[in-house]
Order: structure tokens, then sequence, then C-alpha cells
């Protein structure tokens, strides 16, 4: 059995915290370290039984029932957002604890401990676990690995791209859209899609010209629509912090610049 | 390895790696300490080109950078090859994409939210090879995400003439 | 240039320009009349790996086939340009994506059972989206549940080339 301990080391503020279950007096944004830490009731179950030094398949069930439960009602009790998994293994662990007080007169063999399954639950968890750490470490693409790509460039350009037509398209929005869960009141209309695009388009002329004349963005010969939908695409995108609007004096020029 | 050996090496595996051509400036920014000399660079593209004679490839000098591309005359093989790799697109870049279309500009974390899954880089990237959509600039947000937009060559694939073209989204439906 | 050459660099060119790992079968494939045999494919990767000795990069056998990759030891200048995308993941991911490797085919409830959590959603719509999983069959108990396998780009990642080469379970802890 090897639990790295240093995995589990918690620091609060710098100081590491060790000995959690012993010492009562735990800073509350401790123990919120310590939830986040563990993977589960198993993960936990497995540090309280590393921290007593003493192998799984001799489990004391008393002592390690009494830490969970302890550690469990603390949390409550600074009304952590606790997963019902900690709080079912509790009745569980409550569970084995009361069989084993019952005096058995039944044969006692492993078939009978009632620590059995656990202790199987145990082992099995630790195994994927100690597994999860070596797949960790081979090594992989974008970290370790990466790909060589090279650019192929076609005298005649001419890609063949699959054929997608706008059918489908469609479809595959209404799904996304259908899984974002998006209300009517969302709902996506030609007007709102012509800012969308007239943002784009105003960004294009930004980009090229790096600071660009307010009045520049406006094209007259659109009509009231255009000069409209060019206004709201510019607020838009001042409001989604996209670009800047610079004016040294009042009522002088108002320019358009990218964000930094 | 020699020191000189060396940046032609990492030289060549950054080009190599890159998904967009490097300028000099982003291959000397590649070295934290003993940053090499602008010419340092340039040399050491020759020199690699030079040991390049008996490859399909080559480093060419692109409006934004050096790049690596086969040589000419491989055309009759790999036309085939592209024609293999992409017969379907997949549903995932399918719904990247009408999300790039219709909410534009974007950022990953636009698409990501509104699709629940994280975006797959390299569906960003086939789209931006495609020349489908670019980055129109970076959201003022921390980490200064990229802005995505359409270009006018996802409109001709489709045969729009503007996105105002594409298909309206019927209230009844959502 | 000589036909033995001509093929190999043929091999190169493409597995420089391919998005994904080339089978044989695919690079015989791209030849079209006179198809060299799958053994002249595999000599012409042997030959061509000999040639990249005094070079960064070198061909790599994986699931699905050959693919050019950097050779290690260049992650320290790499990670750099690879900025955007996250290779770190989190003990709940690996913890999943390890049952789900080792235990194919699961469902959710098996990888509950096992882990003592119930699985986070989003975990499993991250590792279909990156198409590491993917639901094989539904399991005939009450719910039908999905049952879960890992796929060949799974593999890719890691540089398998079959699940025999993940890490061994070792017995000691059993």
């Amino acid at each position: 059995m090897n639990i790295n301990l240093s995995e589990y080391t918690i620091k609060v503020n710098g100081v590491e915290v060790i000995d959690i279950p012993e010492d009562l007096f735990i800073p509350p944004d401790a123990l919120q370290v310590i939830l986040e830490q563990f993977e589960g009731p198993l993960d936990l179950l497995l540090y309280l039984i590393k921290k007593q030094n003493i192998d799984i398949t001799d489990i004391q069930i008393l002592p390690i029932t009494n830490q969970y439960i302890e550690y469990i009602n603390m949390m409550r009790k600074m009304q952590f957002e606790l997963a019902s998994d900690y709080l079912v293994m509790a009745a569980t662990l409550a569970e084995i604890k009361s069989r084993m007080l019952i005096p058995n007169d039944i044969d006692d063999d492993d078939e009978n401990d009632p620590r059995a399954d656990l202790i199987k639950r145990l082992m099995e968890y630790q195994k994927y676990k100690d597994l999860s750490v070596e797949l960790d470490l081979i090594p992989r693409l974008n970290r370790d690995n990466f790909i060589a790509t090279g650019i192929f460039n076609q005298i005649e350009k001419k890609q063949e791209l699959p054929k997608i037509n706008i059918d489908e398209l469609e479809q595959a929005f209404l799904e996304v859209m259908k899984r974002a869960e998006i209300n009517a009141s969302h709902n996506i209309n030609t007007e709102v899609l012509s800012v969308r695009e007239r943002m784009t388009k105003v960004l294009e002329l930004i980009n090229n010209n790096k600071v660009t004349v307010f009045t520049d963005c406006f094209n007259v010969s659109e009509g009231k629509m255009g000069v409209v939908v060019t206004f709201l695409a510019i607020l838009e995108l001042v409001k989604e912090n996209i670009i800047d609007l610079i004016q040294n004096d009042s009522l002088s020029v108002i320019y358009l610049k990218a964000k930094e | 390895m020699s020191k000189r050996q060396n940046i032609e090496l990492i030289i060549e595996s950054a080009l190599l790696v890159s998904q967009s051509p490097l300028s000099v400036r982003e291959l000397v920014d590649l070295f934290d300490s003993n940053k090499p000399a602008k010419n340092t660079i340039k040399k050491a593209i020759e020199t690699l080109n030079k040991s390049y004679v008996n490859r399909s490839f080559e480093i060419v000098e692109v409006a934004s950078g050096f790049r690596i591309q086969v040589k000419n005359g491989y055309d009759e093989w790999l036309v085939k090859l592209e024609k293999q790799i992409s017969s379907r697109f997949s549903k995932a870049f399918l719904e990247t994409l009408v999300i790039i279309a219709y909410r534009q500009p974007v950022t990953r974390g636009d698409i990501e939210n509104i699709r629940g899954v994280s975006v797959n880089p390299q569906i960003i990237r086939n789209m931006i090879e495609f020349e489908w959509i670019r980055v129109v600039g970076h959201k003022d947000t921390p980490g200064k995400p990229e802005l995505l937009a359409t270009t006018k060559k996802f409109l001709d694939h489709f045969n729009l003439r503007s996105l105002n073209e594409l298909p309206e989204i019927k209230e009844s439906i959502v």
C-alpha cells in the first residue's frame, strides 16, 4: 500500500494543516480546502486509514467510523454543501459498526465480516487511484509530445471541403440551442444577427486602421436601418469590452480603438 | 549537441509544431535567457533549409513569418490524402461553426458555455485553416481570449451573400 | 530522384500534411498504380527514421497509424507555443478515465460504484467531445444505461499502440 501523503498536504495561508481529525480546532477555510482535496468518501476513508498507518484489510472500524462521522458533523455544523455520497458512507459505516457490536453466533469467517464489502471497495478504488497517477505520468500530446505538421501549399488551391447544406447547419444550431435551454426571450432573429455581423465588420475596420474615426464606421448609403445597426454594433462592442471609445474633449472627434 | 545546432533544432521543432507562421520575433521569444540575435535566427533558418535538400519540405517565408511547407511536386499524392481526410464533418464541428456564425464575434469560452463542453482546439484550427473563421480581436477579460468570426469564404461555401441569409431561427422551435 | 527515395519522400510529405495518423493501408492508397507492398512502406518509414537522427522530429507509431512528432526534450520551448491547450487533468478526470480504460465497457453506475461519488456529467461530455471515449452500446438493465469505452484517439493521445500498453495493474495491491 503506497499512498503518497504529500498528495494530501493541505495549506491554509501558507501554513500546512496536519492531523486534521485529532485537532478539533480547524479554521473553517481549512475544512473547505479539505473537502475539495478529496475525491469522495472512499478517498477520505483511505486517508483516515493511512493516517493510522494500518493495513486496509485490518481496518479498525470503530475509530475510523468515529473519525469519519466527527468529520462529517463538523462540516455540517459549518454548513458546507456536503455531497450526499459522504452521508451515505457515514450510514454504511454506522451500520457496519452496529453489526460488529452484535455478538456473532455464526461461524466467524471472512464471509461474515461486515467489513468485507467495504474493504473490497476500498481496495478496488485504491487500485484505480494508483493507476490514474500512473496514467498521468505517461507522455502525452501537447504536454510531452507535439505533433509536427506542415502546410501543403497546392498550386491550385481548390480545397475539396465536405459539403454541408444549410439545413444541416440549421439543424446543428437548433440542437445546440435546445441543449443550452435558451428560451424564447433570447431568441435570435435576423435583426440581432445583422448586429453581430456588423460587429465583425466594425472590428475588421478597426483592426485595419488601428484607430478609427467613429463616423467612418457608418455608410450613409445604407439608409437609416444601416446606421442604426452600425450604432448598435458599436455599443455592443463597447459593452462586451472589445473596443474602447476615445474622445479627447467633449464634442471633439470620437475614435474607436481595439482593447490592447 | 553544440549550441549552434541546438538553436536550429529548436527552431525546426517550433515551426513544425506551430499552427501558424512564426515571425523572427516569436522565434527569438522561444528562448528564455541567452536570447539569440535576430540575425542568428535568420542564419539558422538558412542552414536548416540547406539541410532539407533531400527532404520533401522546406521553410518558407510568408507575410506573417516562417512556416514549414511541402515542396512543389507532391500534389499528385497529397490531393488524394486531403480527399481521404475531409470526407465528413463531425457534429462537434458543425455545432461549433453555427455558434460562431450566429453569435460572432465569440470567444472559445462563449462556445463552451453554449455547448456545455470544452472546445476541441483541433476543430478551431481546422476552421482557421479552411479560412472559414478568423481571429478578429481580443476580448478585454482575463486571458485576453481571441474573438472568432466567420469570413467571406464561409459565406461563399454556403452560397450566401451575407449572414442575414442564414436560416432564421424560428421562435416556435426554441 | 530514384524510385526508392520517391516513396520515402511521398510518405514523409503525407505524414507531415495529415491532420491525423496514417495507417499503412492509407499510405499504400496514396499510390495509384504500382502500389508498394505494405512491407515496402514499413521499410521506408524505418529508413526515414534513420535519416532523422540529427533532426528534432521522428515518425512514431500509435494506435491509428504513423505520425510525425517532435522528439522528447523540446517541451521546454514548445509549451510556449501551445499556451491555449490545457493539458492538466483533474484527479476526478484521470480516475474516471482509467476506470473506463481498464474496465470497458462500463456504465456510469459502474464508475460511481468504484469511485464512491457521482460522476460529473461534464467530465464524460468532455471525454466524448475529445473523442477519447464513446458509447458502444446499452446495458440490458433498467434504464438501459450507456456503455462507455475508449477510442483509438485516446490511445493516440497517450502514445499507445493498444490498450495492452497501459500501465500494468500491480498484483501486490490486491
